[in-house]
């Protein structure tokens, strides 16, 4: 039955509906009470980078090659390399900067990098009151150990460490096929002809 | 179906025409028309019963600097027959005082805006355009500033990480040097 | 104010009558400013905490549990909050329109009847005089809108005033209906004539159909005259950002917002005198008992009509300014008409069942008459192919 | 003294027409944009769109950079929907440069594509009726769906509305089996979204009032004017680039195009509602049968990606319209000229036919209809 005002009152309902709802069905409330409540981030998400390291923060995979730096499109990396009191470079990043205020997290860097040093965080508190300085990550706000990784990204990070395993691995075996061959080189000319 | 170049030179006497490939992926050659027959080319791409391009879905302004002409590139489609893109291309002189084309505007209302934006970001003057003024920059703005040679105002404001021209400039003019700029760096 | 001179009289006998009187004076005025401004600081937690809750959210619960304290927080701020005025406005008038725009709500509640004899003033002619006072907040209005010197205000100004005034014509029409029934202009008589009957409900003029059509009219024009959705033109925000109250800040928006709910809840009182039956509700009647249940039937009715504001301001979008225009002339104010006919045919039709046909009948052909030449919103036939 | 003979005071009385802009700062430009209006009392003689104030100069930065480094700033053209100008990029870049998307890859484009049409018509009616009035309720609803799909979105590519997500030759991440179940709950709950919207919305008088014979596009001029997207087809025009250039594996599903007939705002309202009922037909046929296989062309090399000289012009069906990338490659890593045609730019050319006439509540509506977004306005 079509009275004039259907349209509204149906309108009426729907909203009611939704007023008494929102007392008993959880998608009828849909607000999280950020400070207390906190939506869990999927693995994925990403916010800032920030740099790897091993062992301990002095020795970070990263070797200052800076592709990230050239392949980064908003160009917010600055990356000078280390060197040792003779000049010789060492394969270490002395200084490292990545502007926050910059960067837009499009994690370019994270896919052209060569040694899998540098990944994505899902911290997303990073707000800071200074315009200038503060928002500037140098070298040891970006450190972060492996262990971190895994614990944000297990699936990400197990895989990469599967990956950088092998690679040990495979390099490990080629040193030592290599040794090898260069041992047997030096046997066999002293004992002549070895069969 | 889309005209050859043989069937509109018969339609518009005088026109000169050239086709200009693309990469053979695309596949997507361009009709290269003289600025005089421009107009003429269009009413007849739109009112033809054959062709009817009465869509005019892009318009493209491109600087080749080291050619020294600019390019203005416009994409027809075909609502009603549905098929594919024509693309006209006519070139301007980079000059300013000689960079004219004629405005498509009274044949396809769509490209009023479009057109506007390459005559404020290239600088290209189209004639018998109904309101050609600055759509994206500011009136004021005196320059073009999608040109190949426009070289941006020097204002180094702060940027703890400078890169190659920003960085020179800093150093020429003294700028404001963020301490890691200044660790000292030996080129590989 | 003679019942409470009595009450007074009688208990402080030794307290000479000059100072009974001055008190019998004080007490409603107190009670006028201290319940409705209280009853306006509610009622804007409880609509952010509805309209919330409508929209799947939250209303503001940080401030105090539940968000109670939200409204002195709220007043705290805008004390705190700078009041510009703009180098060209006109100072004084800028000044003066949110002083005036209060004034009116708050007067009507002068003949609103809380309880059996407790009304403010007895006015013999209470019905005239709410309707009257309302209409003034219009000049405050156009005064704020012309003395900011801003087109948006003064855009909104005019729409306020145009609205206002045309939806008081059909709104007085629907009061005369009542008065012609009631017989008297005095609300606390009108009340005393809806009591009666089955559990004081039954003899409400709500149930009268011409009261039903009445009741509907001064919904509307409720709505109408309070700004509130769907006739919030004046201050529409996405056409107007804020209308006539553009250029107002601090304090002098927090009495403008003051003042249009004031408005909108004087005009819930009177609608819930004219035809809810004021007090009268099961339990209620005369002496202390009787007049606090009264009290309380009094504000539940009030309450009631404040969240119908509140559902429609959640649901329903704005009108155009013409479309309003045409609303009122061309469909409320016939209806309004209409409607004193039928109280005519219902007083002079003795015999209850011929009078119920006779009125209920007249009021549906004229419905429909007036929906039929007025058939503007319907949804066309419209055919969409799937290409 | 003799009496002035009577004059009729319409024709002596001089009004002043009003000129407002309704400013870069305004609650209902959907962004910064501004409108000179002027105004006769209420209604409209004249309106000029002014843009400009959020122009980057996006075509510039991209001739700087490498081919894969403005893929980012896609997400920020139209920002709504992140996903389908990203895959207007990488469409035009494959054509360009000729590579094979692997079948999986095509399936994820469609839905990542479809699932962002469904968010960007759901806030776009959202916004339409929090113009006509309706305080926030219909767009918060519209939100409420929206949020789902823009976890789905941070889930798979690691941000909600910045995704970054497509590679030239196919996606970036594969869709695990837990993320392929939260896209089907997504799209079984949607259409109980839209009925209750409907419901609310759909017949509403009030909506009708305002909506209907209001912003009326004509056929003709819509075509002559470049518009695209539920703009033009709510006036009529057959188009939808989906079935006309068949790009993806759109020629393989089957869905309609509604297409309306007047051309109002109430018409431009209900085809965006139609089209999502279309794109869950679209999700749901896409989810139901998805191949395995791999997610991107093995040929494309992430650094020093280099395209044959030679222009090109690739075009995607974007909620907005048709979203365009003209690009010219000289063979070098970085794009000799990067153009993008922005729907929202173009469609604002007939604002001004639409709008005169009408009153300044119509003209902040049909603004609405029309779906803007100021980031790919400006560019």
């Amino acid at each position: 039955m079509n009275y004039p005002g259907k349209g509204l009152v149906e309108g009426l309902a729907i909203t009611a509906r939704n007023f008494v709802g929102s007392y008993f069905y959880k998608d009828r409330l849909t607000t999280v009470q950020y400070p207390e409540e906190r939506v869990q981030t999927p693995e994925n998400s990403r916010t800032f980078p920030f740099l790897v390291f091993d062992e301990s923060p002095d020795k970070p995979r990263c070797t200052a090659c800076k592709i990230c730096e050239v392949e980064c499109p908003p160009k917010c990396i600055y990356i000078v390399m280390d060197r040792d009191d003779k000049g010789k470079p060492l394969q270490r990043p002395k200084v490292f900067d990545i502007d926050i205020s910059v960067c837009m997290q499009c994690q370019i860097c994270v896919e052209v990098c060569p040694f899998e040093s540098i990944k994505m965080d899902n911290d997303y508190e990073k707000s800071r009151y200074g315009r200038f300085n503060d928002l500037v990550q140098r070298l040891p706000d970006l450190l972060k150990s492996n262990a971190y990784y895994n614990k944000i990204k297990p699936a990400e990070a197990a895989e990469v460490d599967a990956k950088l395993k092998a690679e040990a691995e495979a390099k490990a075996a080629k040193k030592a096929a290599a040794a090898a061959a260069a041992a047997k080189a030096t046997a066999v000319p002293p004992a002549g002809s070895v069969t | 179906m889309i005209p050859t170049s043989e069937q509109l030179c018969a339609a518009v006497p005088g026109v000169v025409i050239e086709i200009v490939p693309s990469t053979l992926a695309a596949a997507q050659p361009a009709m290269l028309v003289d600025r005089e027959h421009l107009v003429a080319v269009a009413r007849y791409l739109k009112n033809e019963p054959s062709c009817q391009f009465e869509f005019c879905s892009c318009v493209t302004g491109v600087d080749y600097l080291a050619k020294g002409f600019i390019e203005v590139v416009y994409h027809l489609y075909s609502v009603a027959l549905k098929h594919g893109p024509v693309i006209l291309k006519v070139r301007a002189p980079r000059e300013l005082d000689q960079c004219h084309v004629p405005s498509l505007t009274p044949v396809w209302r769509g490209c009023e805006f479009q057109e506007r934006e390459v005559f404020d970001l290239y600088g290209v003057k189209f004639d018998g355009h109904p309101d050609l003024r600055r759509i994206l920059m500011w009136n004021e703005f005196t320059d073009h500033p999608m040109r190949k040679d426009y070289v941006p105002p020097a204002d180094y404001e702060w940027e703890p990480t400078p890169h190659d021209e920003v960085l020179k400039r800093a150093k020429a003019d003294g700028g404001i040097m963020p301490p890691s700029a200044l660790a000292t760096e030996v080129k590989k | 104010m003679e019942t409470i001179y009595q009450i007074l009289h009688t208990t402080f006998a030794n307290v000479p009558a000059w100072a009974v009187q001055i008190a019998a004076f004080l007490i409603p005025i107190a009670f006028i400013f201290g319940v409705y401004p209280a009853i306006f600081a509610l009622t804007t937690l409880v609509e952010r905490k509805a309209l919330g809750r409508i929209q799947n959210r939250y209303g503001p619960n940080r401030v105090g549990i539940f968000g109670i304290l939200q409204p002195l927080a709220d007043g705290l701020k805008i004390l705190l909050k700078e009041d510009i005025v703009p180098r060209v406005a006109d100072k004084f008038t800028h000044f003066l329109a949110p002083v005036l725009i209060v004034i009116p709500g708050l007067l009507v509640y002068l003949v609103v009847p809380v309880a059996p004899g407790m009304v403010a003033v007895d006015l013999k002619i209470g019905v005239l005089f709410a309707l009257a006072v309302g209409t003034m907040s219009v000049i405050a209005l156009f005064m704020a809108g012309w003395a900011s010197r801003n087109k948006f205000s003064v855009l909104g100004a005019v729409r306020a005033v145009a609205q206002v005034v045309s939806y008081e014509v059909p709104t007085v029409m629907a009061g005369v209906a009542v008065i012609m029934a009631a017989g008297t202009l005095s609300t606390l008589t009108i009340v005393q004539r809806q009591g009666g009957g089955l559990l004081n409900i039954s003899n409400w003029y709500v149930f009268r159909p011409w009261g039903l059509v009445g009741f509907a009219l001064f919904i509307i024009g409720g709505l109408a005259e309070s700004a509130r959705c769907p006739f919030d033109l004046p201050e529409a925000e996405s056409e107007l950002i804020g209308g006539y109250h553009t250029e107002y800040s601090g304090f002098k928006f927090a009495l403008f917002q003051m003042g249009e709910y004031l408005a909108g809840m004087a005009m819930a009182g009177v609608t819930v005198t004219l035809f809810l039956g004021g007090y009268m509700g099961p339990g209620s009647g005369p002496g202390l008992a009787g007049g606090l249940i009264s009290m309380l039937w009094f504000f539940v009715k009030l309450a009631g009509m404040i969240g119908l504001n509140i559902w429609i301001r959640g649901t329903w979008p704005r009108l155009r300014v013409d479309q309003l225009m045409g609303f009122a002339w061309k469909v409320l104010l016939p209806l309004a008409l209409v409607n004193i006919v039928a109280v005519g045919f219902w007083h002079f039709l003795t015999p209850r069942p011929l009078a119920w046909i006779i009125t209920t009948g007249w009021l549906v052909i004229w419905f429909l008459v007036l929906t039929k030449c007025n058939a503007s919103a319907k949804l066309e036939k419209r055919e969409y192919r799937y290409v | 003294m003799i009496a002035e003979p009577l004059i009729n005071s319409a024709d002596t009385i001089t009004t002043k027409t009003l000129e407002i802009s309704i400013g870069p700062q305004h609650p209902s430009t959907h962004g910064v944009f501004r409108m000179d209006v002027v105004l006769d009392g209420e209604v409209v003689r004249a309106l000029k769109p002014v843009v400009g104030y959020l122009h980057r100069n996006h075509e510039q930065l991209a001739e700087k950079i490498s081919w894969l480094g403005s893929m980012p700033y896609t997400d920020r053209l139209d920002y709504f929907n992140s996903m389908s100008n990203n895959w207007a990029y990488a469409l035009a870049v494959e054509k360009l440069a000729g590579i094979k998307v692997p079948e999986r890859a095509e399936c994820i484009r469609v839905i990542m594509a479809e699932l962002s049409r469904l968010q960007n018509h759901a806030s776009a009616i959202g916004f339409l009726l929090q113009d006509c009035g309706a305080w926030g309720t219909p767009l918060l609803y519209a939100f409420k769906e929206r949020e789902k799909i823009l976890d789905f979105f941070e889930t798979v590519s690691g941000s909600r509305m910045m995704c970054n997500y497509f590679r030239f030759g196919g996606v970036r991440v594969d869709l695990n089996d837990a993320m392929l179940a939260m896209a089907r709950k997504i799209v079984a709950e949607f259409p109980k979204f839209l009925d209750e919207f409907e419901k609310l919305m759909t017949t509403n008088e009030v909506v009708l009032a305002r909506c209907q014979r209001v912003g009326i596009l004509p056929r003709e001029l819509a075509i002559a004017g470049s518009v695209s997207g539920p703009v033009a087809r709510a006036s009529g025009v057959e188009y939808d680039i989906r079935k006309v250039d068949k790009y993806g594996i759109y020629d393989r599903l089957e869905f309609g195009v509604p297409v309306g007939r007047i051309g109002d705002v109430y018409d431009r309202y209900y085809i965006r509602v139609l089209e999502m009922r279309e794109s869950v037909k679209i999700l749901q046929q896409v989810l139901r049968d998805i191949p395995a296989g791999p997610v991107q062309a093995v040929e494309v090399k992430l650094r020093g990606f280099k395209i044959p000289a030679g222009d090109g012009y690739g075009r995607v069906e974007g909620p907005k319209g048709e979203l365009g990338f003209y690009l010219v490659s000289e063979g070098g890593p970085k794009p000799y000229r990067y153009h993008i045609r922005p729907p929202s730019f173009i469609n604002l050319t007939v604002l001004e036919d639409m709008c005169v006439g009408h009153k300044v509540a119509d003209a902040i509506i049909i603004l609405g209809s029309i779906d803007i977004v100021l980031g790919e306005v400006d560019r």
